[in-house]
C-alpha cells in the first residue's frame, strides 16, 4: 500500500505547484484538461463501467451550460445556484436519456442518445433566438469567496478541487454496491438479472449520475468561458469525449483523466509542431484539417492496435520493465 | 500523472519568437477553416497581402507591422483561447475578429478587460459598434444589421411600390434569423404584405420544398439575408419551379462571380462593396497582390479595407503604440476607401461603425454585371 | 401536386443514401457512421475526374468506379481488422474514419464551395413533368437512378448467386464460411456497393447544389430513414425514407420550416421507443446486437 | 489407404482447459467412421480441429497432426481446408433460415463443375424426396428432420471428399433418424462418400458406421469395427445398458479402459 502512495503524493503536489511556474496559456490548457476530465470520468462511469453506449454527451454538456447561462442572465442567479441547478437538469435529462436503455442495447441505444443530442441542440438554438441572444449568452465572471474568477490562475484551484471531488466520488461509487451492479450489467445483463440485480435501476442510476456530473461540467465550462452558444456543443465534442475514454483506456478512472489530457493537448501540440515547420503560414490554413485527420488516425490506431488505451500501454511497459528489471 | 506535467511544461515554455521590439504588433483570430471558412478565409488572406505589401514599402515610418493570424474555425472556445494568447502572450496592441458571431462575446470581454481595441473585419458588425458605441469595439465590415434591410426595402419600394407580396429567406443561425424577422416588421410598416420568413436549416439536401412554400404563397419579390449558399440555392430552386419574380439578396464577397455564373436578369445583389469589373486602380493593386494566392482577387475587398483601417490607425497612433494609444487614434479615424466603398470609413468617439453607409444594387444584364442603382447613402444615427 | 413531386425527390435522395447504411449493416453487422463522409469523398472524386475529362458521360462513371474500389479498400485495409471486436469499437472506428476523411478532404480540396457541374458544362434546366409540377433534370435523373439501384439490388439479392451469398453471410457468417463462401470478398463487395450508391447520390446532389463540407450532414439526416425502416431490410429503407421525406416536406409547407432539421430525429426516437427494430427489420437483429 | 489420419492430437481452450490429449484415428476412404463418447468427451472438438473451425472460442491445436489425403492440414485457414474437400455439417445453426430450401442449395460453393453440380443437386434431391416438395419454403420454417436433411444435402452439393457430421440424431425422433440414416447410407454408396460421423446414440452409430472410435476425456478409449465393438461387453455396459452380468453399477464404467480393453 505504501508503495502506491509515493507516486500519488508526487502527482498531487506537482499539480498544486503548477500555477507558480506555468504561463497563462498553459494554465488555460490545464484548466481545460481539468474540465474535460470531469466530463470524461462521467462518461467512463456510464460506458467504461456500466457498458451503456451513449453518443449524447455534448447534448448533456449543452444542457448544463444553458441552464447556468439562463439562470445567470434571466434571474442573475449566483454561481452557487447555477451549478446545482445544472446538475438537476442533468439528472432529469439522464432519466430521459436512460429510458431507451431499458429496451435497447448496443447500436440502437447509441442511436437513441444521438437523436436526443440533436433535440437538445435544437431547443438550445430556439431559446437563443427567441430571447434575442443571437450571438450567444454572456455570463459575467462568478464571485467565489468574494473573489472574481477571471484569470486562469484564479480558476485553477477551484477546478482542481472539483476534478478531485469527481475522482474521489467516482472511486467510492465504484466500490459501493452501485459500482458492482454496474460491473454485472456491463457484460451479461441476463446473468445480472438472474443474480437479483435490479438491471433497470442499475442502468438508470448509471445514466442519471453520469448526466448530472456531465451537466455540472457543462455549467462549469460556461462560467469558465463566460459564454454559452450552441455552436460550442457540436457532435465533434461528443466524439472527443468518447475518444478520451478509449485513448485513455476503457474501464479505468485514470484512463479517463489521461485520455482527457491527451485529447486536450493534441491540437495545441499539433499547432506547436506545425509552427516549427518553415511553411507554417501556408499550413495555418489547414491546421483544422490536420487536427481532424490526426485525431482520426490516432483513434483508429488505438482502436485497432491497442484497445487497452494509454493504461494498456502503461501496464505493458510496467510488465516489460518488471520482467526485465 | 508524471509524463503529462512534463508535456504541459513544454507547451508553456514554447519558444516565444523573440520579435524585433520595434514592430507594430497586430493579432487576428478568424475562421481560416471549418464550415464558415468560405466567407472569411479570403478576407483574412486579403489583409495578410495588404500588410505584406505595406511592409515591403517600408512599413509605417520604417517600422514593420507584425500580423499574427490564429485559426478559430468559427468555434467560441478556440476564439477565447486565441484572444487570451494574443492579449496575454503576444501582447498585441490591436486585435481583429474575422469569424462567426459565436466567437464575439469571449473576444469582446477579453479586449475590454485588456484595454486593447477590437476591430471586426469581414465579420458581421455587432450592435455595440453603432452609436452610442461601446469603447474599444470598431467595425469595418460591409454589411450591417438593421441598415441593410432598410436599404433593401427602400430599393424594392422604389422598383415595385408597396402593394406586393414579399418573401423572406434566412438561414437557421441566430444572426440571419434576427435580421430577417426585423425586416418582416419593417416591411409591414411600409404597407407591404411580408410572408412568414422561410428559415432554412444549414444542411439541406433539397431546397425545392422551401422554394415551393415561397412560390405557393405568391411572392412577387423575395429578400434574402443569409450566407451566400442559402441565398443562391433558394433562388436556383425557385427558378426551377418556374418562378419569374424578382429576388434580392445581400452581396457577399462571392456575389460578383456568382452573378456572372447564374446569368439571371431578375436576381439583384445589394452590397456596400464596389465591383471589381470597374477595374479602379485599387482593384488593380489587389489583383497584382493576389496573383498566385489560394483565393480569387474579387473576394479580397473586405480584407483590403481592413488593412487600410489598420494602417491608418497605427499611423495615427505613432510609436510606441500600445492598446490605449491605438484606441485613442481610432476615435477620430477617417479612412479613404479609394472607391472600394461608396465613401470613407469615419469613426468618431460615439460611432465606431461609420458616419454614412453606402449601398449599391447590381445584377446581370445579359453580358456583364452592371450597377442598377448607384451609391445610396444612409447616415448612421 | 408540386408537393408530391418534392416528396418523391426527397424520398429518392434519402433512399439512395440510406441503402448504404442498410447494406453494410445487413451483411456485415457493422453500423457505418462514416457513410456521410464516404458519400462526400465520392462527390469530390467526381471533381477530380471532371478535372481530367470534361465529358460527363465518362467522368461520372469513372468516379463511380473509383468510389466502388475505394469502398472495398476501406473494408480490406481498415474494417477487416475490427472483425470480432466489440460493437462500440466497430462504431467508433467508422466515426474515426469519418473524421480522418473530413480532414483529408479539406487539406486537398480546401474548404471553399466547389461546383463540379461547371467543368462538366451541365446546366440544371427544369422540366414540366406533370401539370403544375416542375422538377430539375438532375432531380429526375436522381429519382430514376434510385429506382434502378433499388431494382437491381432487389433482383441481385433474390436471384444472383453473389446476392444469395451476401444474404447468407448476413444471417450466419460461420455456416457461410463452412460452405466455402469467402467472407472477406463478400464484405469488401458490400462496402464497395454501399460507397458506390452513396457516391452516386453525393455526385448528383453536388451537380445540382454545389459541393462542400455540409454534404456529410445530409448523410447523417438520411440515417433515421434507414433506421425507421429497420436497419435490416432494403424495403424498410425505402419506406423509412418515404415517411421521413413526407414528414419533412409537409412540415416545411404547412407548419414551420425550421422543424425540417430535427424532424427525422424525432421520428427516430418515436420509432426506437415503439419498435426499435424498425418496420421491416428482423427482431433477431435486436437480440443479436 | 486412409483418406484422413489424425495422430496424437492435442487441443486446449483458453490456454487452460485441455480438451483433447492425444487423439489418433484414421478414416479409410469410402468408409463411414463414427466417433462415440459421452458429453464433453471431445467429439465435437475433434471434428472442429479437423475442419479448421477450431479458432472460434480461442481454442488452439497445441500438438499432433491432421493429415488429409497425405497433406498436413492442422492449423490451415478453414476456407483452405474446405477447398480441399472437407465439409462440416455443424451441430446447430446448420441452415440459412431466411433462404428457401432451393436457395440454401444454390448458395454453397462447390468444387464440382457447374454441370456436375446440377447433377449432384438432382441426385441429392432424389435421395431426399421430402425436400423436393419444399423447395420454395424458407429453411427457418422446416421441421428438425427436414432441416437435418437440408444441411446434409447442402453439404453434399459442395462435392466433398470427406463429410464431417456433428450429431446426426440430436433432437430428432427415432423414426426420422432411421430414415435419414438409411438415406445417408444410400448416398454414400451412390457417391462413394467418406464420412466421419460424431454420434451420441451408439445404436445409430453402429447401424451406419463400418468402424468406430470411443472417446473418453479427450482420449481414444476403444476402437475397432462396429461388429467387434457391438459385441464388446464394456461398450454395451457403458452405452447400451445391457451388460452380460445384468445390472452394473455405473461407478465401474469409469474404469472402462482397463476392464474391457479389446
Amino acid at each position: 500500500m505504501y508503495k502506491r502512495l509515493v507516486p500519488i503524493a508526487l502527482a498531487v503536489c506537482g499539480l498544486v505547484a503548477l500555477p507558480i511556474w506555468a504561463s497563462t496559456s498553459a494554465m488555460d490548457i490545464a484548466n481545460q484538461i481539468l474540465l474535460a476530465s470531469i466530463g470524461a470520468i462521467a462518461l467512463m462511469l456510464l460506458t467504461g463501467f456500466a457498458g451503456q453506449i451513449s453518443l449524447g454527451h455534448a447534448g448533456l454538456l449543452a444542457a448544463g451550460a444553458f441552464t447556468a447561462g439562463i439562470l445567470a442572465r434571466e434571474v442573475g442567479a449566483p454561481f452557487w445556484v447555477g451549478i446545482p441547478a445544472a446538475g438537476a437538469t442533468g439528472a432529469m435529462l439522464g432519466l430521459i436519456f436512460g429510458l431507451p436503455s431499458l429496451r435497447l442495447r448496443g447500436i440502437y441505444l447509441a442511436v437513441s442518445t444521438l437523436a436526443l443530442h440533436f433535440v437538445v441542440i435544437y431547443l438550445g438554438g430556439e431559446y437563443e433566438t427567441r430571447r434575442g441572444f443571437s450571438t450567444g449568452i454572456l455570463i459575467d465572471p462568478p464571485l467565489v469567496f468574494g473573489r472574481e474568477l477571471w484569470d486562469p490562475r484564479d480558476w485553477y484551484p477551484l477546478l482542481l478541487v472539483c476534478a478531485g471531488l469527481t475522482w474521489l466520488g467516482a472511486r467510492n461509487l465504484l466500490r459501493a454496491r452501485t459500482g458492482r451492479s454496474w460491473a454485472a450489467i456491463h457484460d451479461t445483463e441476463p446473468v445480472a438479472a438472474a443474480l437479483g440485480i435490479h438491471v433497470a435501476r442499475a442502468k438508470l442510476t448509471a445514466f442519471v449520475i453520469s448526466s448530472t456530473i456531465t451537466a455540472m461540467a457543462g455549467a462549469l465550462f460556461a462560467y469558465y468561458r463566460g459564454f454559452v452558444s450552441i455552436e460550442a456543443f457540436s457532435l465533434f465534442v461528443t466524439i472527443q469525449y468518447v475518444a478520451m475514454i478509449i485513448i485513455g483506456g476503457m474501464g479505468t478512472l485514470i484512463g479517463a483523466v489521461l485520455g482527457a489530457a491527451f485529447v486536450t493537448i493534441l491540437p495545441h501540440a499539433i499547432e506547436w509542431g506545425t509552427s516549427l515547420l518553415p511553411t507554417s503560414r501556408a499550413l495555418a490554413g489547414s491546421i483544422f484539417a490536420i487536427n481532424y485527420a490526426a485525431f482520426g488516425v490516432i483513434m483508429i490506431a488505438f482502436l485497432a492496435l491497442e484497445p487497452g488505451g494509454l493504461v494498456g500501454i502503461a501496464r505493458r511497459l510496467r510488465g516489460l520493465i518488471r520482467g526485465r528489471g | 500523472m508524471r509524463p503529462f506535467i512534463a508535456l504541459l511544461a513544454a507547451t508553456a515554455l514554447a519558444p516565444v519568437t523573440a520579435l524585433a521590439q520595434e514592430a507594430y504588433r497586430v493579432g487576428l483570430s478568424g475562421a481560416l477553416t471549418g464550415p464558415a471558412a468560405g466567407s472569411y478565409a479570403p478576407a483574412i488572406e486579403g489583409l495578410q497581402l495588404y500588410i505584406e505589401r505595406l511592409n515591403a514599402a517600408g512599413g509605417i515610418d520604417g517600422r514593420p507591422v507584425e500580423l499574427i493570424v490564429l485559426d478559430d474555425t468559427g468555434e467560441p472556445s478556440r476564439g477565447a483561447t486565441n484572444s487570451r494568447r494574443l492579449l496575454g502572450q503576444e501582447r498585441v496592441s490591436l486585435m481583429i475578429n474575422a469569424s462567426l458571431s459565436s466567437t464575439f462575446a469571449p473576444m469582446i470581454a477579453d479586449a475590454q478587460r485588456a484595454g486593447v481595441p477590437l476591430l471586426f473585419a469581414s465579420s458581421a458588425c455587432p450592435a455595440e459598434v453603432y452609436p452610442p458605441a461601446q469603447p474599444l469595439l470598431y467595425c469595418s465590415t460591409a454589411f450591417a444589421a438593421r441598415y441593410d434591410s432598410r436599404a433593401t426595402l427602400d430599393f424594392v419600394q422604389e422598383q415595385a411600390g408597396t402593394d406586393i407580396d414579399l418573401g423572406l429567406v434566412a438561414m437557421a443561425i441566430p444572426l440571419s434569423r434576427g435580421e430577417i424577422e426585423a425586416a418582416e416588421g419593417l416591411a409591414r410598416e411600409r404597407g407591404m404584405r411580408p410572408q412568414a420568413p422561410t428559415i432554412v436549416p444549414p444542411p439541406t439536401a433539397d431546397y425545392t420544398p422551401f422554394a415551393t412554400s415561397i412560390q405557393q404563397a405568391g411572392a412577387d419579390w423575395v429578400y434574402a439575408w443569409a450566407p451566400w449558399v442559402t441565398q443562391v440555392r433558394t433562388v436556383e430552386a425557385l427558378r426551377r419551379l418556374g418562378w419569374e419574380g424578382n429576388y434580392i439578396a445581400w452581396g457577399h464577397i462571392e456575389a460578383e462571380g456568382e452573378l456572372a455564373r447564374l446569368r439571371d436578369a431578375n436576381l439583384y445583389a445589394i452590397g456596400a462593396n464596389s465591383l471589381f469589373s470597374e477595374n479602379l486602380p485599387v482593384h488593380q493593386d489587389i489583383r497584382a497582390a493576389a496573383a498566385g494566392s489560394t483565393y480569387p482577387a474579387d473576394q479580397m475587398a473586405e480584407g483590403w479595407i481592413a488593412g487600410m483601417v489598420v494602417e491608418a490607425a497605427l499611423r495615427a497612433a505613432g510609436w510606441p503604440a500600445d492598446g490605449a494609444a491605438v484606441n485613442a487614434a481610432m476615435q477620430g479615424l477617417n479612412v479613404d476607401t479609394q472607391g472600394l466603398r461608396g465613401g470613407p470609413i469615419q469613426f468618431t468617439a460615439d460611432n465606431h461603425f461609420r458616419a454614412t453607409q453606402y449601398y449599391r444594387v447590381y445584377r446581370w444584364n445579359g453580358e456583364a454585371v452592371e450597377v442598377v442603382r448607384d451609391w445610396q447613402a444612409y447616415s448612421v444615427e | 401536386m408540386q408537393l408530391i413531386v418534392n416528396i418523391v425527390v426527397l424520398t429518392s435522395i434519402y433512399a439512395l443514401v440510406s441503402c448504404g447504411y442498410v447494406l453494410i449493416y445487413r451483411v456485415s453487422r457493422v453500423l457505418n457512421l462514416a457513410h456521410g463522409e464516404l458519400m462526400m469523398v465520392g462527390a469530390y472524386l467526381l471533381l477530380v475526374t471532371a478535372g481530367y475529362v470534361t465529358n460527363p458521360m465518362v467522368a461520372i462513371p469513372l468516379a463511380a468506379i473509383l468510389s466502388l474500389t475505394m469502398g472495398a479498400l476501406v473494408y480490406l485495409l481498415l474494417m477487416r481488422r475490427m472483425t470480432g471486436e466489440s460493437v462500440l469499437a466497430a462504431i467508433l472506428t467508422t466515426i474515426a474514419l469519418g473524421i480522418l476523411l473530413r480532414g483529408l478532404i479539406v487539406i486537398f480540396f480546401s474548404a471553399a464551395h466547389q461546383y463540379p457541374s461547371v467543368p462538366l458544362g451541365l446546366h440544371s434546366s427544369s422540366i414540366q413533368i406533370l401539370p403544375g409540377a416542375r422538377i430539375s433534370t438532375l432531380s429526375l435523373v436522381l429519382v430514376l437512378v434510385t429506382a434502378a439501384v433499388y431494382g437491381s439490388l432487389f433482383a441481385a439479392l433474390r436471384l444472383s448467386r453473389w446476392g444469395l451469398r451476401m444474404r447468407a453471410a448476413g444471417q450466419n457468417p460461420l455456416l457461410a464460411a463452412q460452405r466455402g463462401i469467402n467472407l472477406h470478398f463478400i464484405y469488401a463487395l458490400v462496402w464497395g456497393i454501399a460507397m458506390f450508391t452513396g457516391s452516386v447520390a453525393g455526385m448528383l446532389i453536388s451537380l445540382d447544389a454545389g459541393l462542400d463540407q455540409t454534404l456529410v450532414l445530409i448523410g447523417l439526416k438520411a440515417f433515421p430513414a434507414a433506421l425507421v425502416g429497420g436497419l435490416d431490410s432494403l424495403l424498410g429503407a425505402l419506406v423509412g425514407s418515404l415517411i421521413v421525406a413526407a414528414a419533412e416536406v409537409l412540415l416545411i409547407q404547412y407548419v414551420n420550416p425550421l422543424l425540417a432539421d430535427v424532424v427525422p430525429f424525432l421520428i427516430l426516437i418515436a420509432m426506437l421507443v415503439l419498435r426499435p427494430w424498425g418496420l421491416f427489420g428482423t427482431r433477431e437483429a435486436l437480440d443479436r446486437v | 489407404m486412409s483418406l484422413l489420419s489424425v495422430d496424437n492430437l492435442h487441443v486446449t481452450y483458453q490456454r487452460a482447459i485441455v480438451a483433447l490429449s492425444g487423439v489418433s484415428l484414421s478414416v479409410p476412404e469410402g468408409h463411414i467412421t463414427a466417433i462415440l463418447g459421452a458429453n464433453g468427451a471431445g467429439k465435437s472438438t475433434t471434428l472442429r480441429a479437423i475442419s479448421g473451425f477450431i479458432g472460434l472460442d480461442n481454442a488452439r491445436i497445441t500438438k499432433g497432426s491432421v493429415r488429409f489425403d497425405g497433406k498436413e492440414v492442422a492449423g490451415l485457414a478453414p476456407y483452405r481446408i474446405t477447398a480441399l474437400g472437407v465439409v462440416l455439417v455443424p451441430e446447430r445453426d446448420k441452415v440459412f433460415p431466411n433462404l428457401t430450401v432451393l436457395e440454401n442449395l444454390d448458395v454453397v460453393t462447390s468444387r464440382a463443375s457447374p454441370a456436375k453440380r446440377a447433377e449432384l443437386q438432382a441426385t441429392v434431391l432424389d435421395h431426399f424426396p421430402r425436400l423436393k416438395q419444399l423447395l420454395n419454403r424458407e429453411a427457418g420454417l422446416l421441421s428438425g428432420g427436414e432441416r437435418q436433411m437440408l444441411a446434409l444435402a447442402s453439404a453434399i452439393v459442395c462435392a466433398p471428399r470427406l463429410l464431417l457430421i456433428d450429431e446426426l440424431s440430436l433432437g430428432l425422433a427415432p423414426v426420422i433418424v432411421e430414415e435419414i440414416a438409411g438415406r445417408l447410407r444410400e448416398i454414400r454408396d451412390d457417391l462413394n462418400l467418406t464420412v466421419l460421423l460424431v454420434e451420441q446414440s451408439a445404436a445409430v452409430a453402429f447401424r451406419l458406421a463400418d468402424n468406430a472410435y470411443v472417446l473418453e476425456h479427450g482420449e481414444v478409449a476403444l476402437s475397432g469395427s462396429s461388429v467387434e465393438l457391438q459385441g464388446n461387453s464394456a461398450v454395451q455396459g457403458a452405452y447400451l445398458g445391457t451388460g452380460a452380468e445384468g445390472r452394473r453399477s455405473y461407478r465401474d464404467a469409469r474404469r472402462l479402459r482397463e476392464g474391457g480393453a479389446a
